[in-house]
């Protein structure tokens, strides 16, 4: 049984970058949130499927359609240093000291209630779908002793299956396993995270073994791996999706046909299988996973079709009249600037940036990619000056759409003003009847579909290598989860 | 008649960052020499003789006192009159290998003073400098060689030559034979002599050797520690 | 009766492309308790010989000929042996002291560790003798704690003269001793070597081009034009009755008899002129000069000379 | 005709040592390759076959395609360009502003001097990468601030060289001439000055061209150097680095590539080194 | 001596000075508003312009920058150089918590190229031109010209992988030393080994050399006595400017073998646009590596009689 193994239960994962932030005040940026869904929870969470289910609330109701949420707290859970979880906790986790409340999603929370010591009542502004909001690793639920009477922080103290142990700035995070854990008691003795920067050191110290555990496997070492014997290959499809967001405000994208000849010459299948060795689901368009909620399952992709594409370049008076491979139009050619991130958690985007380069190039279009750091792209796009930027799942977590704010033109991300997007987009997030919500949410795909603020080019597969002796480890679908329920390891020399 | 005049003629260094120590390298020298004639200077090592030269040609500039050359004080000379100075006082350096600029031709070495002083159009160059080396006595194949392929006695032909070309009518010779074998010595001072019989170029004669220095000069002045102490 | 004796010693230098006949058929002999002086002018070959002798030449060099000390070949030793005698039986006192002295060893450090060396003292004792050596080249024995860069000209040439003598060699090669100090200091060294070397019984090979230091310290003279010598006698003859017209060109070029020149330049080591070396500039050619090569001739008071003027004597 | 020989003795010169004429031949051919890149490359360095990619060498990819299917051999053979221009570029610039400015220092001494010294230790007190690292950081990736980078940091090393020359230069005589000969400052910096630093900042120049393209790679790695899809050497082996167990030839042809042509720069320099002044140091190698 | 270190240490003084001057303008003048940067860094994905402002007052970029200048400085001269604009953690604290492992790496890295540098540069230099000189040679020059980071590749997957000798990455007992000391190392070494050597021919041709010889002395102590000591004063001055190399080199080699030092710090930073820790760490090496420089120069002074006898 595993419970004997004990003295080898201790799991060694590698993720790239390190926790440099425990608190709610700020967003945990990089690999953190996978160290923070063991150390904290929160009130909702998702199962594997993305199944909403209770978590620390064991349940909720709203009577008003959505304006108001009352949480039922579990009783008898414990925090990590053996204070009792209850409303006060949730109160001070949603405080406005909190990031969520202060800047992020809940910015529309008008105020928390306790009813007594183990329900809590969230009022908001209008109505929203909030247990769907509640469920993301960012902000969970943290104990008031987290901060002194300072209000400084001290330590994090939360109610997951694993305790915080130790931190040594880029190197490892400790976490131990909580023997008064809610659920069922961890089997892992401690899990440590390893912080390894680089892609390939990290795949190496798979292989020797001294990890166990990779996160956020790069698609091009998936196929060797798999055909490795003693390692174990998890794959699932995500929420996210890669999409190709346009300056629809100015430049050659103004013009909503070039934008589509772009759709129709990128072949996203073919991408899909080549730069990204076949690992995730071609897009074609669609905004929403497939393993998205309300994601609708009819809808008018666009199929790859260059000579399509070349016609509605044509037709915009785009010709090359100097052949030089490149259109122009008034003697001007057909150019783009194309900011792409270097972000670890999207290595694989300037690869696809370069094959997206090279579909375009063959249509006529002079693409100049531009790698850069986040800093770097906010400052070019609030300026506007660029065409286009690959990016990756942007209000993205859970099952739950709310993806489709990124389009608003008031999101400093739009770059696109639609005053009819606007309003669906507002409409189908208050929507509290899950029917009309949904048709709302079908409206808006077709919408992008039509529109193509972005074109949407695959829906991520979420990566997990792990040696054989890992056992019993279960892939989630949402990415910043790591699930380590039930998992132990067995003849780990 | 007196061609230079120096009166109380004083230049101090000083160093040192945090405790300026001075040295006085030369401490009030008075020195006359006539037109057509030899002073020699001797001294031991570091007594300022080379430091005297170098105030005189205003290398370096004097702490106090004056230089009346040709009938004119040239302690506050600037700019052109400084510059037509360089026509009429010269210097002869004493390490011939070092006198000229060792990327430079003979030739252009040679030409240098014409051309900075716009002395001489570039169809008179050739004749001119052929001239000059025939004054010096050189071998008119050296022209084109660089200054490491000659030996030391034709490098300070050279460097008479192309001083020649100013016309100067005063020229220290600061060692200028110290490093020469004998034989080139005697040659090389026996040209120095032809040349003020003919030209009558007055000289400075610096030098540690007596012999020489009595040889070549028509007075001599002796320093030590920045004073002329005895006058023959 | 001779301490050292040299046979047709060539050295020759190939210099980028170009052989450098430094040194080209010395015959050569250094007697006991003798003063041997070798004059002649820059870049004639003299502090080449003198190294030859020691065997310090480097490796690009090529050495034949004979240089007998004692019986034995020094250019046949090996390296072991000649290791031995060099500092024990020969001493050298090289050009420049300022560069031959190691800037970052104590002065008394570098006298000292000869004895260490080679006599197996132990610290103290070479030191003892260390101190005897430098009071008596004239320096306090207390300074021998200091560097190079602390003494003055004159003190780096008696420190390499201490050097030198440190071990009672046969045989000292004095290389310029004077050349760069002032009048006073020089006289100095001169009288401090003649000393040192006539207490000791030991023969000196003095190179200068100095004559007037030659005049006071050598016995006979040796005079070397472009690698060769060409004339030997004693100091007196040299003076009095130089034979070879270069070494009447060169006594004649001092400001004492009113320096007259020579015409010409001094010949190159890697292409000399045929036959006689100095006839380019020499006042008296006669036929065979510029032909033949002439050979040493012994003339009267065992002068040697190697001009055609004296082979019908 | 004098000129013709001067040439006829250098290239003897370069004959007799080895390591200099292996090196010259190298990088002239390198110089040669990337004037002639299109006529030399088979395939369009930038024209992706998806369905050709992590191709190994063969016929028709003779160093074999990379993970975009682009012919690597054309990618390396148009890399030339960048990387000999980085290293070029960088050089020029460096070597002219350097050497001015340790001219001018060393020849006017006093508080310019002193006002430029210290703004060289000061550059210097940051290590080079370090220094050109935040650069490239601040200012963004791209070819023309790479070249700032690394010539921000680069410079002071010619400054101290020629400071160095200039100094031993003026205490030699025939500076003191023509300063008596009257010329002007300017003329003697040029005409005496300059030449004599010559051959010095030659070598220096031909041994920092080989660590300006190293440096370059450096900022590549750490993804801020010179950015895809440009063929740079460096870029190219950062992005093959992924392959590198499934495909190593990713990674191996520019890692040669640089490898031989670093080399080659350091063969020329300490051939040209030996030929033209032995004793200029390796200290100067301590471009850093 | 005195008055050379002195003359130092107020060098040193002066360069730090200049060093914060110029890190401070680096970060103050790079293109983009500063304040909307910070607020970029600390609030992330959602901002609004209130937000920036209020970064703008809270920060002082509304204040000239030269008083921001001497507010920093004031600051600094307490050691205190503020906190990171991401995390909000201590500067200082950050960087000497990774000190000790950027410490280990540098002087594991310096004492591994020293001990293999200087006894082949040494031996190429009196046997020059043979072939142990030729191997050496050709050793240091694929030593430079190999990229570093490739290089660390290859030990990875040679020495880890392939080999299992030592763990391919981390930071812990000496095994995880290995590797990356040596790719560290290798550049240092093959620079250092060429520098050794030419400084040793340099002093072999000297003339105390023939002097030594001439004493009768045999090559060992000629070598040992004679020459090292002249030949390795080029070296330790190199010493000190390897310590820039090894910072800089580091922050490569760090990132490879995920080596928790400041190089990685200042890397992972410059990506996180936090200028503040960008600014401290680049303050913190520049001002290390200007007292190593000024240890390695008295050092030098007490090596080298010609400095520690100066007159003053
Ligand atoms: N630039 C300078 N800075 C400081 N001191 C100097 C400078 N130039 C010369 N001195 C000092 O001035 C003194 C006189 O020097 P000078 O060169 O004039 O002597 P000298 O008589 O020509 O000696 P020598 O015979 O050795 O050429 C010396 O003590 C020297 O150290
Ligand atoms: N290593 C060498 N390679 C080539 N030529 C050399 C070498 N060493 C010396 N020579 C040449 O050998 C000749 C003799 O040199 P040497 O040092 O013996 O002259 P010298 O008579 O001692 O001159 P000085 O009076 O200037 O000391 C010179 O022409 C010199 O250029
Ligand atoms: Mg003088
Ligand atoms: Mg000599």
């Amino acid at each position: 049984t595993p419970q004997e193994d004990s003295a080898t239960n201790e799991l060694v994962v590698a993720i790239s970058t390190d926790v440099n932030n425990w608190y709610l005040d700020k967003f945990p940026g990089g690999d953190a949130r996978f160290v923070w869904s063991q150390v904290y929870e929160t009130l909702v969470r998702l199962d594997t499927d993305l199944n909403i289910v209770p978590g620390l609330a064991e349940s909720w109701e709203t009577p008003d359609d959505g304006k108001t949420w009352i949480f039922h707290l579990r009783d008898g859970v414990y925090f990590h240093n053996g204070a009792p979880f209850d409303a006060n906790a949730v109160v001070f986790s949603y405080s406005d000291e909190s990031y969520v409340k202060k800047m992020g999603a809940l910015r529309s929370l008008d105020h928390i209630e306790t009813i007594d010591e183990n329900t809590v009542k969230f009022v908001l502004n209008r109505p929203m779908p909030l247990p769907f909001y509640l469920t993301h690793v960012a902000w969970p639920i943290m104990s008031p002793d987290c901060v002194d009477d300072n209000g400084d922080f001290v330590a994090p103290i939360g109610t997951g299956p694993f305790k915080f142990e130790k931190q040594t700035p880029d190197q490892e995070i400790v976490l131990i396993r909580n023997e008064d854990y809610r659920g069922d008691e961890p089997v892992l003795e401690s899990v440590t995270f390893k912080v390894i920067p680089e892609a390939s050191t990290r795949v190496m110290a798979l292989e020797t073994k001294e990890v166990d555990m990779i996160i956020k496997l790069p698609e091009y070492e998936v196929s060797r791996l798999e055909n490795e014997a003693d390692v174990n290959v998890y794959r699932k499809l995500t929420t996210f999706t890669d999409f190709l967001q346009f300056n629809c405000n100015n430049g050659v994208f103004n013009d909503k046909e070039i934008r589509k000849a772009v759709a129709y010459s990128i072949n996203t299948e073919q991408m899909l299988n080549t730069v990204l060795e076949g690992i995730g689901t071609p897009a074609k368009g669609r905004p929403l996973s497939p393993v998205m909620m309300y994601s609708k399952p009819e809808l008018d992709l666009y199929e790859y079709d260059v000579e399509k594409a070349r016609e509605i370049l044509s037709e915009a008076g785009w010709q090359d009249s100097d052949n030089d491979g490149i259109l122009d139009k008034n003697g001007q050619p057909l150019k783009a600037k194309f900011i792409v991130g270097k972000d670890v958690w999207a290595s694989r985007h300037v690869p696809m940036a370069e094959a997206i380069q090279g579909v375009l190039q063959n249509v006529g279009m002079d693409v100049d990619i531009q790698v850069l750091e986040s800093g770097a792209i906010t400052k070019l796009e609030n300026e506007g000056q660029f065409d286009m930027i690959l990016r990756s799942g942007y209000f993205v977590w859970g099952p739950y759409p709310r993806h489709f704010f990124v389009h608003q033109s008031f999101c400093p991300y739009s770059h696109y003003n639609n005053t009819e997007y606007d309003k669906l987009a507002n409409a189908a997030d208050s929507t509290a009847d899950p029917e009309k919500q949904q048709q709302l949410y079908y409206d808006l795909q077709d919408m992008v579909l039509e529109e193509l603020p972005a074109f949407y080019l695959v829906h991520e597969e979420k990566i997990i290598v792990a040696n054989t002796y890992v056992k019993g480890y279960r892939i989630t679908a949402e990415d910043p989860w790591l699930n380590l329920d039930g998992v132990y390891l067995e003849g780990k020399q | 008649m007196t061609l230079l005049s120096v009166e109380n003629l004083k230049k101090y260094y000083y160093s040192g960052v945090f405790n300026k120590k001075e040295i006085r390298a030369v401490d009030g020298v008075d020195i006359e020499i006539k037109s057509g004639r030899t002073l020699g200077l001797v001294g031991g090592s570091g007594c300022g003789k080379t430091t005297v030269a170098r105030t005189i040609l205003r290398l370096v500039e004097p702490t106090d006192g004056s230089i009346v050359f040709d009938g004119r004080d040239i302690t506050k000379l600037r700019g052109r009159e400084m510059k037509n100075l360089g026509r009429e006082m010269q210097i002869i350096f004493q390490n011939p290998e070092t006198s000229l600029n060792p990327r430079m031709k003979i030739y252009d070495a040679i030409l240098e003073p014409l051309t900075i002083h716009k002395l001489c159009s570039a169809d008179e160059e050739n004749e001119k400098i052929h001239r000059l080396i025939e004054i010096v006595n050189l071998n008119k194949e050296l022209l084109f060689r660089y200054p490491h392929e000659l030996s030391g006695g034709q490098l300070q032909r050279v460097v008479i030559a192309r001083i020649l070309s100013l016309n100067p009518k005063f020229i220290v010779a600061d060692e200028a034979t110290s490093m020469l074998d004998p034989l080139v010595q005697a040659q090389i001072l026996n040209l120095m002599k032809d040349l003020q019989e003919k030209l009558g170029i007055s000289y400075l004669f610096i030098s540690h050797d007596m012999d020489v220095v009595e040889w070549m000069s028509d007075e001599i002045a002796v320093m030590d520690k920045g004073k002329i102490v005895d006058w023959k | 009766m001779s301490l050292l004796k040299i046979q047709d010693l060539k050295v020759y230098f190939n210099a980028r492309g170009k052989t450098v006949k430094a040194n080209n058929g010395i015959d050569l002999e250094i007697r006991e308790n003798e003063i041997l002086g070798l004059i002649g002018e820059t870049g004639c070959g003299k502090s080449i010989l003198g190294r030859a002798i020691v065997g310090l030449l480097s490796d690009n060099v090529e050495i034949r000929g004979k240089i007998v000390y004692k019986n034995e070949d020094i250019l046949d030793l090996s390296e072991d042996r000649l290791r031995k005698i060099r500092g024990k039986d020969i001493g050298i006192i090289l050009q420049n002291p300022s560069a031959a002295l190691n800037p970052v060893l104590s002065v008394g450090n570098q006298i000292s560790e000869i004895y260490r060396y080679h006599e197996n003292m132990g610290k103290k004792e070479a030191r003892i003798r260390t101190a005897k050596m430098l009071e008596m080249v004239g320096i306090d024995p207390k300074r021998m704690h200091e560097y190079p860069h602390q003494f003055s000209g004159g003190m780096k040439q008696r420190v390499m003269i201490a050097m030198g003598l440190a071990l009672n060699p046969g045989l000292l090669i004095a290389d310029e001793p004077t050349k760069g100090l002032d009048p006073t200091t020089k006289d100095k060294i001169v009288d401090l070597i003649c000393e040192l070397v006539i207490n000791r019984n030991m023969s000196l090979l003095l190179i200068t081009h100095d004559l007037g230091v030659a005049e006071k310290m050598c016995d006979r003279v040796a005079v070397m034009y472009a690698g060769e010598i060409i004339e030997i006698a004693t100091i007196e003859n040299i003076l009095s009755n130089p034979q070879h017209p270069y070494t009447q060109d060169l006594l004649n070029s001092r400001p004492k008899k009113g320096l007259k020149p020579t015409a010409g330049e001094s010949p190159s080591l890697s292409s000399p002129p045929a036959g006689c070396k100095f006839h380019p500039r020499c006042r008296c050619v006669i036929g065979e000069c510029p032909k033949t090569h002439p050979q040493m001739i012994e003339t009267e008071n065992g002068t040697s000379v190697r001009c055609f003027l004296y082979e019908d004597n | 005709m004098k000129k013709l020989n001067d040439i006829r003795n250098i290239l003897k010169e370069a004959g007799n040592n080895r390591m200099a004429a292996i090196g010259g031949a190298i990088v002239i051919l390198l110089v040669l390759i990337a004037i002639l890149a299109s006529l030399l490359s088979p395939h369009d360095p930038f024209e992706q076959k998806l369905e050709n990619r992590l191709l190994n060498p063969c016929f028709e990819y003779p160093f074999g395609t990379d993970n975009l299917g682009r012919c690597i051999f054309s990618r390396l053979i148009f890399g030339t360009r960048y990387s000999l221009a980085i290293g070029v570029v960088v050089v020029g610039i460096t070597a002219s502003v350097g050497t001015t400015l340790g001219i001018v220092s060393g020849y006017s001494r006093g508080i310019i001097d002193e006002t430029l010294m210290r703004i060289v230790d000061i550059v210097l007190a940051f290590p080079g990468i370090i220094l050109a690292l935040v650069i490239a950081g601040i200012l963004g990736p791209s070819f023309l601030n790479v070249v700032i980078a690394i010539s921000l940091t680069h410079w002071p090393a010619y400054t101290r060289l020629v400071r160095g020359i200039t100094l031993s230069l003026r205490e030699k005589e025939f500076i003191e001439g023509a300063r008596a000969l009257r010329a002007s400052n300017i003329y003697i910096m040029r005409r005496h000055i300059l030449p004599n630093c010559i051959n010095p900042i030659i070598v220096l120049a031909t041994l920092d061209i080989a660590h300006a393209i190293i440096f370059a790679t450096g900022l590549s790695f750490l993804g801020l150097g010179i950015q895809p899809p440009t063929p740079e050497w460096g870029s190219m082996l950062k992005a093959g680095i992924p392959y590198f167990r499934i495909s190593p030839h990713l990674t191996f042809f520019p890692g040669t590539a640089i490898m031989v042509t670093v080399m080659a720069f350091n063969f020329l320099g300490d051939g040209l080194r030996d030929m033209i002044d032995p004793k200029i140091n390796e200290i100067i190698l301590v471009s850093e | 001596m005195l008055k050379y270190i002195l003359k130092r240490i107020f060098l040193v003084f002066f360069v730090v000075i200049g060093v914060t001057i110029v890190t401070f303008s680096t970060m103050h003048f790079a293109p983009g508003d500063p304040a909307e940067v910070i607020a970029v860094a600390r609030y992330g994905d959602d901002l609004t312009q209130e937000q920036i402002d209020w970064v703008r007052v809270t920060e002082g970029f509304d204040s000239p920058v030269y008083i921001q200048y001497l507010k920093w400085i004031k600051h600094v001269s307490r050691l205190d150089l503020g906190r990171s604009l991401v995390t909000s953690h201590d500067i200082l604290e950050e960087i000497t918590i990774r000190l000790p492992a950027t410490f280990k790496l540098a002087v594991s890295s310096l004492v591994i190229s020293l001990c293999i540098a200087i006894p082949a540069g040494i031996i190429s230099a009196v046997r020059k031109n043979t072939i142990i000189d030729h191997l050496c040679m050709s050793a240091a020059l694929l030593g430079v010209s190999i990229p570093n980071f490739w290089l660390g590749l290859l030990l990875i997957w040679l020495f880890s992988l392939t080999l299992h000798l030592f763990p391919s990455y981390g930071y812990g007992g000496c095994e995880h030393l290995v590797l990356p000391a040596i790719t560290l190392g290798t550049s240092m070494a093959a620079i250092t080994t060429r520098l050794t050597r030419s400084s040793m021919l340099d002093v072999l041709n000297q003339e105390y050399i023939v002097t030594a010889k001439a004493k009768g002395l045999d090559e060992k102590t000629i070598i040992l006595r004679h020459a090292l000591k002249n030949a390795m004063l080029p070296v330790i001055t190199f010493a000190g400017l390897q310590l820039g190399f090894l910072l800089g080199g580091a922050v490569i080699v760090e990132t490879i073998f995920a080596w928790p030092g400041i190089g990685k710090l200042l890397v992972d930073s410059i990506y996180a646009r936090d200028f503040a820790m960008v600014q401290g760490c680049v303050l913190f090496i520049a001002v290390l590596f200007a007292f190593t420089n000024l240890i390695v120069d008295i050092t030098y002074a007490f090596l080298d009689p010609r400095i520690r006898y100066e007159k003053t």
